[in-house]
């Protein structure tokens, strides 16, 4: 299947995403935090794409918003996608958890939750995992300052 | 004052009469103890001693390494440094323990091997306690060292020193039982549990050459069973430094620590003493039936050597085991007793009964 | 009375409690600050909760401020195992983001350390894996001919662990004159010792007894946490990197993608040391091959990615490094993620030891082969 | 059957054991095998590759003179701060022209990741990795050196 198709098969699923340029590396897919455990379920599930394997999450802060970032694929058929959630709440920013469909993303959101602070509703044991539970910020937004460990060079 | 080699009971007769004459009989009794305390203490040092140099230097060899080289000539003095290092350490308690329990189960560690190794005749002679029911006297104390494993385990107030004694007591508990009935095998034949009479069944030929394929059988029981009840590797389940840290002596730190680890080549001394009386003749040396030729040269090796090398060959084996196998699991370690040591230990008693009844032994 | 039963009999029964106990971050053989929070009954494992971060180092954070070059040598210190190829995975992805040609000799040389890398790592998995199961002299064994890798890598790149030998475009320097005779030597040398390891351990019983049908891991479930590298391999899950997307020169060499279907950590044993055999198969193809010409193509002073995000995925010895470099045009990334194979390995820890002992979970983490900068980055 | 098993069982497994034994019994009888080396009693035969990275040294000849012409090169290419470079200006007795010489060439040991990105910077090729790796001190100042000797002068020719 190539990128045609399953841009086909996205867009019958939800209308209103947005793909992003032909040149990047793999198929990206724009959706809105509402729709996208619609667009996971289905992408997981369905017989057609079957995406089993989620290989990398992860989220970007872009200083307005953020992305979080789900790099798809299937162990069975060859095509890769990629998911990218636009969060425009930066003060409270939540999104609905996937680590009942893909469990490895227990962990991910975990580590997202820590440096990103976005929050994943339904997710089981949502706490920080890499810094300390009482850590102050979250030190992978571009607005964290912390001026007694980060040193300018 | 005449002193033979050989046999050391004359010497041993005449520092009786030496101090009967100087002493009244009470105090001479006394003094006998003290001397003979004195000579047990000195010599438990440098076993414990020795063996840790010498487990050091046969493990290095094992893997392909040179062991201590720094301390001394060729590192002989590592393990008096290291002694010493541990005598000047803090004895640390941790908070939340049983300080009595702590304090004594260490000892209790200690005192087990220490009156073992009383019954263990090292030549003619020269042979402390030697009554009837020697071996049972043997493994009837060494056994008691569990029970400080067991206290220190609990006393520490630490979980994984908790599973490590557990662990430890359900192992020893059932290795018990294939270490004696391996060694009934050989009594089957012998008819006495005194160890000289033992040693002295043995004159012309060892008991695992007499004894037929039941007695080697036996062997290779025992000495698997005793290296477990030592609780040495591949049966170190009490320590399992890589599951449990230490086991149940995680909290124990400087002489109390060394007590246990001084313990712990003790017992392996006396296992390996216990199988080379019964298995190979004790300090007896090598006799092939009426060979006189043969047993006459073999008579010139003077017994104590006959003793230490039999034991040192033992202690070799079970050092090999150490430095080659994975550990078990707690399961297949029972597993292991109950299920193949036990019953091949009964049907081969049974065999060995019936090789005796028939005189098929030598 | 099966095992299942016992536990279920231990369950119901009215007077046990279960308790907590910590397993690290001082622990034998947690293999670094790991900590675990085993939630136990008796000796049986409940629960593994493990807990992260004792070595955090904001890698991901600190890369926003380097430039390129500089990121390099920071990927050093995360999987300090398979150091190699994780420079290889953020250059490639460098280089795939300038369109940069790579000379060839480039690729067969990155290749041929990958491999190098790969079986140092499993040596040292093997020394330590026997240690975690009780038998020390493995660990001296598996060192001792680790040994003689770090010496070749010492020769031709400067250090023995953290070598960062790549620089966006190419390797740091030309092999040493000596690279390829000692390599050679190396091969015949541990083609000779290799079935020493399975004399050892493989074929021991008490070996075999401790992991077989131990740490189980479906096929479904290796997919799902995204467990990959041998360890997901053992599982059924073909996810070498080398075989699905070659990069550098794995598309011209021949070797076997090692699957089991056990799952167990027998299973991921045997992966690994298999693995060791393939390893040692695509070196010899390459070895006597190595094209002549420049060991680094031309890169300006000051590299800047054009803006996109750019993904790179290599296969370390322990799974798929996956490099995520997001660029807005600057001389340094705007973001760096690092999808590091530990992390999700060990999101299985605790699917795979539930119901099992202490001594069987000891077991089962030394066959995922944690190392545990890997996981905090 | 079932006893049969049991045996075989019992026959493999034994053997197993032997196969291991066979193993270290085979090294504890080969001592020439040994690979054990003891570091400070072999140091004057212990010789490291000569691209080992140990520490970062300025070049000096026997004139004491040294090719840095403190253009920072290094200092911006290190990833850790571990190169300061405090430079000078010095007027050309000649020509009367001042030009940047460095002052003093601050190395700090302690935070460097021997990543060679200095070296690799460096225009003039005037640092280098040298193979020392005794760095152990009882100070932790001490482990920031001056690399440039006392009274080194720049070679001529050097831009």
């Amino acid at each position: 299947m190539d990128n045609e198709n399953l841009k086909n098969i996205i867009t019958s699923v939800i209308p209103e995403c947005e793909f992003s340029a032909d040149e990047s590396q793999f198929l990206n897919v724009i959706v809105k935090p509402e729709e996208f455990r619609k667009l996971a379920e289905f992408l997981r599930y369905d017989p057609e794409t079957q995406m089993d394997y989620l290989f990398c999450m992860t989220a970007i802060d872009w200083t307005t918003h953020f992305f979080t970032i789900y790099h798809l694929t299937s162990s069975l058929k060859n095509f890769t996608v990629v998911i990218k959630v636009k969060i425009t709440d930066r003060e409270n920013p939540n999104i609905d958890t996937v680590c009942d469909i893909w469990k490895t993303a227990e962990f991910h959101e975990r580590e997202v939750y820590d440096l990103f602070g976005i929050k994943f509703n339904n997710h089981p044991d949502l706490r920080r995992i890499l810094l300390e539970d009482d850590w102050v910020g979250y030190p992978l937004r571009k607005d964290y300052k912390d001026e007694i460990n980060i040193v300018e060079l | 004052m005449n002193f033979n080699i050989y046999d050391f009971t004359e010497f041993v007769n005449s520092i009786k009469l030496w101090l009967n004459s100087v002493l009244p009989p009470a105090a001479a009794d006394i003094a006998g103890f003290v001397i003979i305390g004195i000579c047990f203490l000195t010599f438990i040092v440098i076993l414990g001693l020795s063996l840790v140099y010498i487990e050091r230097k046969v493990c290095a060899f094992f893997q392909q390494r040179l062991g201590p080289m720094r301390v001394g000539f060729w590192g002989t003095a590592q393990t008096i440094a290291d002694i010493i290092k541990l005598v000047f350490k803090e004895p640390l308690i941790s908070k939340g323990s049983d300080k009595f329990l702590f304090n004594l189960a260490a000892f209790i560690v200690i005192i087990a091997p220490f009156m073992a190794i009383a019954a263990v005749p090292f030549a003619k002679g020269l042979h402390v306690l030697d009554f009837d029911i020697g071996l049972f006297f043997i493994t009837a104390i060494s056994s008691i060292g569990v029970t400080g494993i067991l206290l220190a385990g609990w006393s520490s107030n630490n979980k994984y020193s908790l599973i490590g004694a557990m662990r430890s007591g359900a192992q020893i508990v059932s290795y018990e039982l294939s270490v004696i009935l391996s060694l009934l095998t050989i009594i089957v034949l012998t008819g006495s549990l005194q160890l000289s009479v033992i040693v002295e069944s043995q004159r012309d030929g060892w008991w695992i050459f007499k004894g037929n394929i039941p007695a080697i059988i036996a062997f290779f029981i025992f000495i698997i069973a005793s290296t477990a009840e030592s609780n040495r590797g591949p049966f170190d389940m009490a320590e399992a430094e890589s599951e449990l840290t230490a086991g149940f002596h995680t909290e124990y730190s400087g002489i109390k620590f060394a007590f246990f680890f001084l313990a712990e080549y003790i017992n392996l001394f006396i296992i390996a003493a216990v199988g080379a009386t019964v298995f190979f003749g004790g300090w007896m040396p090598l006799h092939i039936g009426n060979f006189e030729f043969f047993n006459n040269i073999m008579d010139f090796i003077p017994p104590i050597i006959w003793f230490f090398g039999k034991i040192a060959a033992i202690i070799f084996l079970i050092m090999w085991f150490k430095w080659t196998f994975p550990r078990l699991r707690i399961d297949q370690l029972l597993t292991l007793e109950w299920k193949y040591l036990l019953p091949i230990n009964l049907i081969n008693l049974l065999l060995m009964a019936l090789v005796a009844l028939s005189g098929w032994h030598l | 009375m099966t095992e299942q039963e016992l536990i279920t009999n231990i369950e119901t029964a009215p007077e046990t409690q279960e308790y907590f106990i910590n397993m690290g971050p001082q622990h034998p053989s947690t293999h670094g600050v790991l900590r675990l929070l085993l939630t136990l009954d008796g000796e049986i494992i409940k629960k593994v909760e493990p807990h992260l971060g004792y070595i955090h180092r904001s890698i991901e954070k600190m890369c926003e401020k380097d430039s390129y070059q500089q990121i390099v040598h920071l990927t050093d210190r995360m999987d300090y195992l398979s150091c190699h190829m994780n420079n290889e995975a953020v250059c490639l992805c460098v280089e795939n983001g300038l369109q940069l040609e790579i000379p060839e000799r480039v690729k067969v040389i990155r290749t041929i350390i990958s491999e190098l890398t790969r079986l140092s790592s499993h040596q040292l998995w093997w020394g330590v894996m026997g240690m975690d199961l009780g038998a020390i002299t493995t660990f001296l064994y598996g060192f001792r001919d680790r040994e003689l890798i770090t010496d070749i890598f010492e020769e031709t790149c400067g250090a023995r662990l953290t070598m960062n030998y790549n620089v966006p475009g190419g390797v740091m320097f030309d092999i040493h004159p000596n690279f390829q005779k000692r390599t050679k030597d190396f091969i015949t040398y541990f083609r000779k010792k290799l079935p020493e390891y399975d004399e050892l351990l493989t074929g021991n019983v008490i070996f075999t007894e401790r992991t077989k049908d131990i740490g189980y891991l479906s096929k479904e479930d290796a997919i799902s946490y995204g467990v990959t590298g041998p360890s997901g391999r053992a599982s059924g899950f073909a996810c070498d990197v080398r075989k699905r997307f070659p990069y550098s020169a794995y598309d011209r060499v021949e070797f076997k993608e090692i699957i089991y279907t056990e799952g167990d950590c027998f299973a991921r044993y045997k992966a690994r040391i298999d693995e060791m055999w393939e390893s040692m198969k695509i070196i010899e193809q390459l070895i006597d091959n190595i094209p002549e010409g420049e060991h680094k193509a031309k890169t300006k002073a000051v590299i800047k990615l054009p803006e996109g995000e750019y993904y790179q995925r290599v296969e370390t010895a322990r799974g798929e490094l996956g490099v995520y470099i997001v660029s807005d045009n600057k001389k340094s990334p705007y973001r760096v993620k690092f999808r590091s194979p530990g992390f999700s390995n060990l999101s299985a820890l605790d699917t795979m030891a539930r119901g099992n002992k202490i001594a069987d979970l000891v077991a089962t983490m030394s066959t995922l082969d944690l190392v545990i900068p890997d996981i905090d980055r | 059957m079932g006893l049969k098993n049991y045996i075989s069982d019992i026959y493999n497994g034994v053997k197993s054991l032997i196969t291991g034994m066979k193993v270290t019994g085979h090294y504890f009888t080969h001592p020439g095998e040994i690979v054990t080396q003891q570091y400070p009693e072999n140091r004057d035969t212990l010789k490291m590759f000569e691209r080992f990275r140990g520490e970062v040294v300025l070049i000096h000849d026997e004139n004491n003179m040294h090719k840095c012409t403190g253009c920072s090169a290094c200092e911006l290419a290190c990833p850790n701060g571990s190169i300061e470079i405090i430079s000078g200006k010095e007027i050309d007795p000649e020509t009367g022209k001042s030009t940047k010489i460095i002052d003093t060439f601050v190395y700090h040991l302690s935070m460097c990741t021997f990543c060679n990105l200095c070296i690799l910077s460096c225009p003039t090729d005037a640092i280098k990795m040298a193979q020392g790796f005794e760095h152990s001190v009882f100070d932790r100042s001490k482990l920031t050196k001056v690399l440039n000797k006392p009274g080194s002068k720049i070679m001529p020719g050097i831009k």
